[in-house]
């Protein structure tokens, strides 16, 4: 009974997901793209927890809903992408989209309906697996996964930092580049524009 | 260090020398240079009396020998993990090559006395290429052997980018790139017999000992030679030849015609006919073929041409289709004919070169048409380049003959594993270039230096300078000496050669190293 | 079989992986139609979002004795959320000298 | 051996080449540039000194052998030149047989008499210096080329001879018409002598082959009048051997069902028609004219054109092992004789009449070898016999042509006339030369012509002997014809009338072979020259005295050209030879344009070998091979611009590219695994 | 005590950032000299260390030889760059980028980029494995867009695009082979995979992956505008230690998780080679801007390199290693001079160069040792590299790669001689005078151009590779 439920849950979830996923890459106005992707994430985060994730399931709504597509909204704002209507893009990239994604779809499934996944290692997930994977995260031990945690808190700063260097209003832009025409991959007018402004 | 290595290191010492003398002092520059090839030259000498010595012995040992014997070797283990070694060694050809080398060099840098313009970085270049060359005629490891190849070919392009005429860029950049992609063929040969021998050694002698499978012997031999004939002027891989010898400066196109193009039929014999044997049976009679295609092909060429350098290298891709056709027949005297056109093709192209340096220095113009009579205001030039003319179309008394007479016989004594017939049908072909040698030489001689002066700036010009006529005068000497003696030649490199000749008769026969 | 069963028997791995694959290739879609590159941005969180989904997968279907699955997907949600912060910087720097961050504009460098 | 009793010079008969070739040496390089006058002395004495050695070397070899045994050929002194391989080298050396010595004497003389000579005529030309140092190269190679032992070094002189006939006819460098003409002789000869080394590669091969089968004591009994016994297969001492002829005939046909030793014979044969300037190949003679007169006396009269009749008298034994080859000898040579005596009639330039009618005589050399036969050796005495005279009155025939030309400046014989009187010695001289080579009795030619009318009777050729007989008529013609025109009648020029008699250093030399070409005839040739070198040899024992039911005929034959000329250009009746000429018409003007041979020749080179072999191969190369080179470098390039179209900047293109390149390793990996 | 290099870099980097706050803008001059001071330790201490083997934290962090090398190339390169990037700030030259700030940060993101890709190498289990790469790629977007003018933007948006694909399909790629094995350990996944048609799946997914860091083609393409749009140091940080990072991942990925299938790979990866060398160099001919010129040189490179991974031969890690580390020092020194060029000229084009020889000898000389070792032209290090790699090829029966390599290098001779043709034979521009040379930039073009050259001559550096690193592969193929 409870199977049929989830299994119900399952397809519903799924379905609405693909649709959103849909309208994300294909809506023509930025900040709704953005609302979709919320929502494709919270369908992702359903699958968690019908997978028997719920910690994961909590940061999925934590980090990814509440910060990542904030963070895209932000994105969308500062580059004044709310009000402009994205206009469609050429049959031509539509097509070469169409026949890659497809041609990749294809390949997915072919494969991966030739091959049965079975069990390898034996065992039961525990009921409420944050303790588990709390520990996994702290332990320094061989089942541990310190050091990578170490390493994201890294890239993390990185982040952070680059962010800030690179986004901040601070020093002379050179603008002014856009009339310049992109030819034979040659940036010489690029690099003089600068030279006359450091002088 | 051994006396080889110092003939190796010695182009190279100078250079450094030059590098270190600042570059306005062109006229202490000059002196450097020739005092380090007059150096050379002694050596040399010094060189062949000490071999002579040694190897003289053992002419009646080597008749029935399959093994090359070295003498004055040098072996230290260089990238040992791979069997890289740094092996110098002589044997006759090699003895003979570095004889010519050293001559033409001297001469050489005689010959461009009066390069004015960046005169320094001229003659490091000129030396390092000389370096390269002296290299891969004394080593014996084929890494090292590659190695100073590619160290040789490559100077080319800035000396004829630098110093050249005409369309020299154009030139130097086919020159470079026909010639690397020709040893881009040996490199591939060489990994493969590396790899195949399973001796883990690059050591020539070593891989000798190998008898290679015979497809193997069959797809290599091709590629070694043809990589080597690009060098050697192979028809249809001769183009660079005429552009880089007609834009390079007198000295480069001696050096070029007279030693570099050597290195072709040198590799050709040294690596594809001794070490794959097979291989050579199987192709003998196609790169036979190609050849005499090169000697007739080239004559003809040399007839119609109007630039004296033109002319010059046309007959050159001639003369060098005698070497390679020496050295497809596949018998002693094809091939020992092939080493001594190797050397007197060089001093008598060297010659050349050098003279027409010296006429192009005084009319300002190589065009044939635009000359004549010349004789009578130069008349040391005249002579000598009658001498040269003459010595080219196999004149008896000259070296020239004493090779193709060689090759002659040799293409027509034929050998066990050719179709007889064939061959004696292609060498009869070949002989047919002695009539057209003697039309184009003596045509473009006599439109040159016969006949009434018509223009007449040409009466002020004067005749040959002191070191004109020193350098063309040890040229013509060695010409006629090789030519009237040839017995120091023949016994110089017979020896020599039998081992790739035995080689031929007892394949894959294991013999011991010695 | 009728359409109920179908739907009625429980999802395998090989349902979730379908699952996982189409949201990829939609992401993948959108990378390369998207004109906006903050759109392509959002197509790229799908693709990590389907990958992540991916290892929660297995982790229940393969290897169901230990969470490293997903650690793995908690790992790439992080990760996930630094490159979208150094894409945002990219695009608005370049949207202050480009007043734009349509990357089918974005070709000043070509042959 | 047989080493131990010879005389000093034969034991040292090296000297005879070698002294030239030393004075060449000294001269050319050290003298030359300090005193030309000096250089001309020294050369002259040097080939004084060789000739002297000449006679000496004659006296001892021909007085080394008792009366009756057979004069073998000795090779003193050899020493290993060139060695190709094993058992194929060449042993450079000298030999001494009889005609080696005939030889050996004629040229030295000769050569010694056109140096003294040239002092006198070539005085106070600018190239004075050089022209000796020329001369006595030539001189020394001529002489290598008499005693060489093996044909290659015979192959090796040949070349050399070439080269310095090449470089005296082109002596007036400056005058085109001389560079042509050197040009001309040298490849032409060339040519031939590529024939030459063909049949030397031929002959060395199969020489090669049977060595290895030879009996030891064979090579030995071969080798024993070889200095060191050991015989290579150049040699001719072991080309001439029956054992190796019975081998080389045992070969039979190789293709075109001729045979082997045929076609090598015929080609050897070709060189030596290069040399001699048999029919096809005569036309650089003529030309050759163009250089200094006492050169055309001593290269192309006296000595290097008798190198082809020496080298066929020198391989005699192979030719007669191919029948086939001496016919064609024969043939040729009787032809040329005529085609050049008809075209000598016409000819109004005197040396070049005087040059065809050497030919004609070459010619009779050349069939007198080809009549001869092993057993009816005659011809070949008879072809030396008249190889030495000739040498003598037809060099006297040039130098006096040269005085003659030293007096009026101009070859035309129209220009002469009339000097008899203002040159008498020369005239003289020159009388007797012309008598001599009409065939008068008791003159030199008398004797050496009848010998080879004979020898062709007795060999039943009666064709060629009509037709020698017919020649001999035409020679006493056109020879008198010149004699008449230029000596008699009145001058025809300014110069003609202020000629006078050339310096006594040439008249010397004049005088010296007028008395040669009168006595050189009653040398008893056969008891010195015969095949198999037997003296008083088996055939022509019985021949001392004059077969006069021969010499009968030619000398009336010759009486009626005498008559025929001075009808037509005896003095004061030279308008009559015009009639004939203007009635003649156009066979006159083709016989006078030489049958247009060298029309022929120049179409031949200039037209069909420059314009449709030699420029068709170099645009090939440009356009061809070489647009290859070039056609690989545009290739590169031009993909290069293509692919580089790749890189749009469009940033989803390269995601298309990304993805579908991950598709496509898939697919790769697909279809290597399934 | 084996992370030690690492954390060294990781302090420094820390230490720039503070340092950076208390100083004033002339006093940040000392930062370069510190990151330098900070690499060369590191460097020292890996030198010390290696080539000692050891893990830590239960096996997430192990070392052995290889790892050392690659530590040692990336450290190496990481100097070598911040060496040149010291001109990039230094007052004195002529063409000042008024983008270019905040020193500090500069340093420290390239220093945690470094510290990634050294976690990468040291890495045995994919989650470190995928957490470092993205430490070592995700910083490198930031640098690339350091400059913030248009192009400097629009190389990192094309970056960061791509890279976010790569890096998804990688995960996907991996995904799969945790879920074949259910292990996330390197080594477990090598030993329990088969051949199951996933795992080709996931082996083509992170072939694209690797292909991306490596720019095999036709993963290639973003290389050539990020590499001309960037700042010249960050072009050759990308051109020399994201290469060795891809190339430290193939080694993690293909050896150590799917080492067992390593003969089916051969063909692939042959053609892939012969495909990215051919393409890198075609393309190169017609190349205008030096950068981009490189970036397709630098594609070629590639090509030659993974010819290291055909047939089983244990010749293959020496070679590919010691090639890496001749390839960094080789192109550091052309980039020395083209930062050089750039920074006094301003200009970036090839027909810029002419006449350099005339006016600055010694580095127009140390720019052609660069180019013919880059060529492969004897006696310089680039040949004997290749010599190697060609040597691999042909020992596994590849010779007609071999072929194909070895003309692609007369090709790459072909462009690479239009420099040598611009600086040594053209004639000098007018006016033109030698210009100065900053000491960073002398000290590091002469030490790289004798180290070019050395490397080719002295045996010991290869014989140290291959004494090292000739048996380590052995475990993982079976």
């Amino acid at each position: 009974m409870t199977t049929t439920v989830l299994t119900a849950l399952f397809y519903v979830l799924a379905a609405c997901s693909v649709l959103l996923a849909l309208a994300v890459v294909t809506t023509r106005r930025i900040l709704r793209a953005a609302v979709y992707l919320m929502g494709v994430l919270l369908m992702s985060a359903g699958f968690f927890l019908l997978l028997g994730a719920e910690f994961l399931a909590g940061v999925q709504i934590l980090v990814y809903v509440g910060g990542i597509v904030v963070l895209l909204v932000f994105a969308v704002m500062l580059t004044r992408s709310v009000e402009l209507l994205e206009d469609e893009p050429s049959i031509g990239r539509k097509l070469l989209g169409y026949v890659v994604a497809a041609g990749f779809l294809i390949m997915n499934v072919a494969l991966l309906a030739t091959t049965e996944f079975r069990v390898l290692r034996e065992g039961t997930l525990p009921a409420g697996n944050t303790a588990a994977l709390g520990r996994k995260l702290l332990d320094y031990g061989p089942q541990g996964y310190a050091l990578p945690f170490e390493v994201l808190s890294i890239l993390l700063l990185t982040a952070m930092i680059g962010g800030i260097v690179i986004a901040r209003k601070t020093g002379p832009v050179a603008t002014g580049k856009l009339e310049q025409p992109g030819q034979g991959g040659s940036d010489r007018f690029g690099a003089q524009t600068t030279t006359i402004q450091g002088s | 260090m051994g006396l080889l290595s110092w003939l190796i290191l010695l182009p190279f010492l100078t250079a450094l020398a030059v590098v270190c003398v600042p570059a306005r002092r062109w006229m202490m520059i000059r002196w450097i240079a020739l005092a380090g090839t007059g150096l050379h030259l002694i050596l040399t000498g010094i060189a062949t009396f000490r071999f002579w010595g040694l190897a003289m012995p053992d002419v009646a040992s080597m008749k029935t020998a399959t093994l090359m014997k070295l003498y004055l070797v040098e072996q230290v283990p260089w990238f040992q993990t791979l069997g890289i070694q740094y092996h110098v060694g002589v044997d006759g050809i090699s003895m003979a090559m570095v004889i010519l080398t050293s001559i033409i060099i001297f001469t050489g840098v005689l010959a461009s006395w009066n390069v004015k313009e960046r005169t320094k970085e001229f003659f490091v270049l000129l030396l390092t290429l000389v370096t390269g060359v002296f290299g891969v005629f004394l080593s014996f490891d084929l890494f090292l052997f590659f190695m100073f190849y590619e160290v040789a070919v490559l100077p080319m392009y800035l000396l004829i980018g630098i110093w050249g005429t005409g369309p020299k860029e154009y030139a130097a950049m086919k020159l470079t790139l026909m010639l690397l992609v020709g040893s881009a063929f040996i490199l591939v040969g060489i990994l493969a017999l590396y790899h195949a021998s399973g001796l883990h050694t690059f050591d020539l002698t070593r891989l000798a000992q190998v008898s290679y499978s015979t497809d193997l012997q069959y797809w290599v031999f091709p590629m070694l030679f043809v990589g080597f004939g690009v060098l050697g002027a192979l028809y249809p891989f001769h183009t660079w030849s005429p552009d880089g010898h007609a834009s390079a400066p007198t000295a480069v196109s001696m050096l070029h015609a007279g030693v570099l193009m050597k290195l072709g039929g040198y590799g050709a014999l040294r690596i594809a006919v001794y070490l794959l044997p097979d291989g050579a049976k199987d192709w003998g009679l196609f790169f036979m073929a190609l050849t005499t295609i090169n000697i007739l092909y080239g004559s003809f060429g040399a007839i119609v041409q109007k630039d004296l350098k033109y002319f010059t290298a046309y007959s050159s891709v001639s003369h060098c289709g005698f070497v390679l056709f020496g050295v497809a027949a596949l018998n002693l005297m094809g091939v020992k004919g092939a080493v001594i056109q190797m050397f007197s093709h060089g001093i008598m192209t060297g010659l050349f070169f050098g003279l027409i340096g010296m006429v192009y220095g005084r009319t300002h113009t190589r065009m044939i048409n635009e000359m004549g009579g010349l004789a009578k205001v130069m008349p040391w030039l005249a002579v000598c380049f009658y001498v040269g003319g003459l010595a080219s179309l196999g004149l008896p008394g000259f070296s020239g003959f004493v090779a193709e007479s060689h090759v002659f016989l040799g293409g027509f004594f034929g050998n066990p594993w050719t179709n007889a017939v064939a061959m004696k049908t292609l060498t009869v072909i070949a002989t047919l270039s002695i009539v057209v040698t003697a039309v184009y030489v003596l045509r473009g001689l006599a439109r040159v230096f016969q006949g009434p002066i018509e223009n007449h700036h040409f009466l002020e010009l004067t005749d040959a300078t002191l070191t004109e006529k020193i350098s063309t005068g040890v040229l013509v000497a060695t010409l006629a000496f090789a030519g009237i003696m040839p017995w120091f030649l023949i016994d110089l490199i017979e020896s020599s050669i039998m081992p790739i000749i035995n080689r031929l008769h007892a394949t894959g026969t294991m013999v011991a190293f010695y | 079989m009728s359409f109920s069963e179908i739907f009625v028997q429980a999802p395998s791995a090989v349902h979730w992986l379908i699952l996982s694959s189409l949201l990829f290739s939609i992401g993948i879609y959108g990378i390369l139609t998207r004109r906006n590159a903050v759109g392509i941005l959002m197509s790229t969180e799908l693709l990590l979002n389907s990958a992540s989904l991916n290892f929660v997968v297995f982790n229940k279907f393969v290897a169901p004795s230990s969470v490293d699955g997903q650690v793995m997907s908690l790992f790439v949600i992080a990760v996930a959320a630094a490159e979208v912060v150094v894409g945002m910087a990219i695009f608005v720097a370049l949207f202050k000298c480009r007043k734009t961050v349509d990357v089918t504009q974005m070709n000043l460098m070509r042959n | 051996m047989m080493f131990q009793n010879l005389g000093f010079m034969l034991n040292h008969t090296w000297l005879i080449p070698a002294i030239p070739f030393f004075s060449f040496l000294l001269v050319g390089l050290f003298i030359r540039p300090r005193s030309p006058k000096l250089a001309g002395i020294v050369a002259t004495v040097a080939v004084f000194a060789a000739a002297c050695c000449a006679y000496v070397l004659a006296w001892e070899y021909f007085h080394l052998f008792p009366a009756g045994t057979e004069r073998h050929a000795l090779v003193p002194w050899n020493f290993e030149w060139l060695r190709y391989q094993e058992h194929l080298a060449v042993r450079a050396g000298v030999l001494v047989d009889p005609i080696s010595v005939l030889l050996m004497v004629v040229v030295t003389t000769v050569s010694a008499l056109v140096h003294l000579y040239s002092i006198g005529y070539m005085h106070g030309d600018q190239g004075y210096g050089r022209y000796f140092t020329w001369l006595n190269l030539f001189t020394f190679s001529m002489l290598g080329l008499v005693v060489a032992p093996n044909i290659l070094q015979m192959y090796v002189c040949w070349e050399l001879v070439g080269a310095s006939s090449f470089l005296l006819i082109g002596f007036y460098y400056e005058k085109p018409s001389a560079v042509a003409a050197s040009k001309k002789a040298f490849i032409v000869t060339r040519f031939a002598d590529l024939g030459f080394l063909l049949g030397v590669i031929i002959l060395g091969y199969y020489g090669y082959h049977f060595f290895g089968e030879l009996s030891p004591a064979l090579a030995q009994q071969m080798g024993q009048y070889t200095a060191g016994g050991v015989v290579d297969p150049f040699d001719f001492a072991y080309l001439t051997h029956p054992e190796v002829l019975s081998k080389f005939v045992g070969l039979g046909t190789g293709f075109l069902g001729v045979s082997l030793l045929t076609m090598a014979m015929v080609l050897v044969y070709m060189g030596a028609a290069g040399k001699s300037a048999m029919f096809p190949l005569h036309i650089w003679l003529p030309d050759a004219m163009e250089g200094p007169t006492p050169v055309s006396a001593l290269i192309h009269a006296a000595t290097m054109v008798v190198a082809g009749v020496y080298l066929v008298a020198r391989t005699f034994l192979v030719f007669a092992t191919s029948g086939d080859a001496l016919m064609v000898v024969a043939y040729i040579g009787a032809f040329t004789s005529l085609f050049a005596a008809v075209i000598g009639c016409t000819q109004d330039d005197i040396k070049r009449v005087l040059a065809f009618s050497t030919l004609s005589q070459l010619g009779y050399m050349m069939f007198a070898l080809g009549v001869a036969t092993m057993d009816h050796p005659l011809g070949y005495t008879a072809s030396m016999f008249h190889l030495f005279t000739h040498a003598f009155f037809k060099a006297l025939l040039f130098l006096g042509a040269g005085a003659l030309i030293h007096a009026v400046h101009s070859n035309e014989i129209w220009d002469m006339g009339g000097l008899a009187r203002k040159m008498p010695i020369t005239h003289a001289t020159v009388l007797i030369a012309t008598l001599a080579i009409a065939g008068i009795w008791p003159l030199a030619g008398f004797f050496s012509k009848d010998e080879i009318l004979v020898s062709a009777l007795e060999n039943q050729h009666y064709g060629i002997f009509g037709l020698g007989l017919l020649v001999a008529g035409i020679t006493a013609f056109y020879m008198f014809r010149i004699y008449f025109v230029s000596f008699w009648g009145k001058a025809r020029s300014k110069h003609a009338e202020h000629a006078h008699e050339a310096p006594l250093v040439m008249l010397i030399p004049l005088m010296i072979l007028a008395v040669l070409s009168v006595v050189a005839g009653w040398v008893p040739m056969g008891e010195f020259v015969s095949l198999g070198g037997a003296s008083h040899g088996a055939a022509e024992g019985a021949h001392h005295g004059i077969n006069w039911a021969v010499a009968g005929p030619s000398l009336f034959v010759a009486a009626i050209g005498i008559s025929v000329a001075w009808f037509l250009y005896g003095s004061g009746h030279e308008e009559r030879s015009k009639s004939v000429a203007s009635s003649l018409g156009g066979v006159y003007t083709t016989i006078k344009r030489k049958f247009y041979f060298d029309e022929l020749y120049l179409f031949i080179t200039h037209k069909v070998v420059f314009r449709f072999v030699a420029a068709p191969i170099a645009w090939f190369d440009r356009h061809v091979v070489d647009g290859g080179v070039n056609l690989s470098g545009w290739i590169t390039r031009t993909s290069s611009t293509a692919l580089s179209r790749l890189q749009t900047g469009q940033v989803q293109t390269y995601g298309a590219w990304f993805v579908g390149g991950s598709i496509g390793a898939l697919l790769v990996l697909w279809h290597l695994m399934f | 005590m084996w992370m030690l290099p690492e954390l060294i870099i990781i302090g420094t980097a820390f230490i720039l950032l503070f340092t950076d706050l208390f100083l004033t803008e002339r006093r940040r001059i000392v930062l370069a000299p510190l990151a330098l001071f900070g690499i060369a330790a590191a460097t020292a201490v890996t030198l010390y260390l290696m080539p000692g083997q050891g893990e830590m934290l239960g096996g997430r962090f192990a070392v052995d030889s290889v790892s050392w090398w690659f530590k040692l190339v990336f450290l190496l390169s990481g100097l070598l760059t911040v060496a040149i990037s010291m001109d990039l700030f230094d007052s004195r030259v002529a063409v000042k980028d008024p983008n270019i700030r905040a020193r500090g940060e500069f340093y420290t993101i390239l220093l945690f980029s470094l510290a990634g890709a050294m976690y990468l190498i040291s890495a045995r289990d994919i989650v470190t494995l995928y957490v470092s790469l993205e430490l070592a790629t995700i910083p490198l977007y930031i640098l690339a867009a350091w400059k913030r003018d248009s192009l400097s933007g629009e190389a990192g948006l094309k970056y960061v695009i791509l890279g976010a694909l790569s890096s998804g399909l990688l995960l996907y790629g991996l995904g799969l082979m945790y879920g074949l094995t259910g292990e996330t350990h390197l080594d477990m996944i090598g030993r329990t995979m088969t051949p199951a048609p996933a795992f080709w799946l996931a082996a083509a997914m992170i072939t694209a992956g690797v292909g991306f860091k490596l720019t095999i083609v036709p993963f290639h393409m973003w290389a050539a505008e990020v590499y001309q749009g960037a700042p010249t140091p960050v072009t050759a940080y990308l051109s020399v230690a994201s290469k060795a990072a891809g190339l430290a991942l193939m080694f993690q990925l293909f050896y150590r998780a799917m080492g067992q299938f390593l003969d089916h790979w051969s063909l692939p990866i042959a053609l892939f080679a012969a495909l990215t060398m051919t393409l890198g160099n075609v393309v190169a001919v017609t190349q205008q801007n030096i950068k981009r010129f490189m970036a397709f040189s630098a594609i070629s490179q590639a090509g030659y390199l993974i010819m290291g991974f055909l047939g089983t031969s244990s010749e293959g890690v020496p070679a590919m290693l010691f090639y890496m580390l001749v390839y960094i020092v080789t192109n550091l020194a052309v980039f020395a001079v083209i930062m050089f060029y750039s920074n006094q000229t301003g200009r970036e084009d090839i027909k810029d160069y002419r006449g350099l020889a005339r006016v600055n000898p010694l580095v127009a000389l140390a720019m052609m040792v660069g180019l013919f070792s880059l060529a492969g032209i004897p006696p310089l290090s680039g040949f004997v590299g290749k010599f190697f790699l060609f040597s691999v090829a042909s020992k596994a029966g590849f010779h007609w790669l071999v072929a194909v390599a070895a003309v692609n290098s007369t090709i790459s001779l072909y462009y690479y001689l239009r420099i040598v043709r611009q600086m040594y034979i053209e004639p000098v521009g007018a006016g033109d005078q030698a210009l100065t040379v900053t000491p960073a930039l002398a000290i590091t073009i002469t030490v790289t151009s004798l180290s070019t050259v050395v490397m080719g001559i002295l045996p010991m550096f290869y014989e140290s590779v291959h004494a090292q690193t000739l048996t380590w592969f052995l475990p993982f193929i079976k």
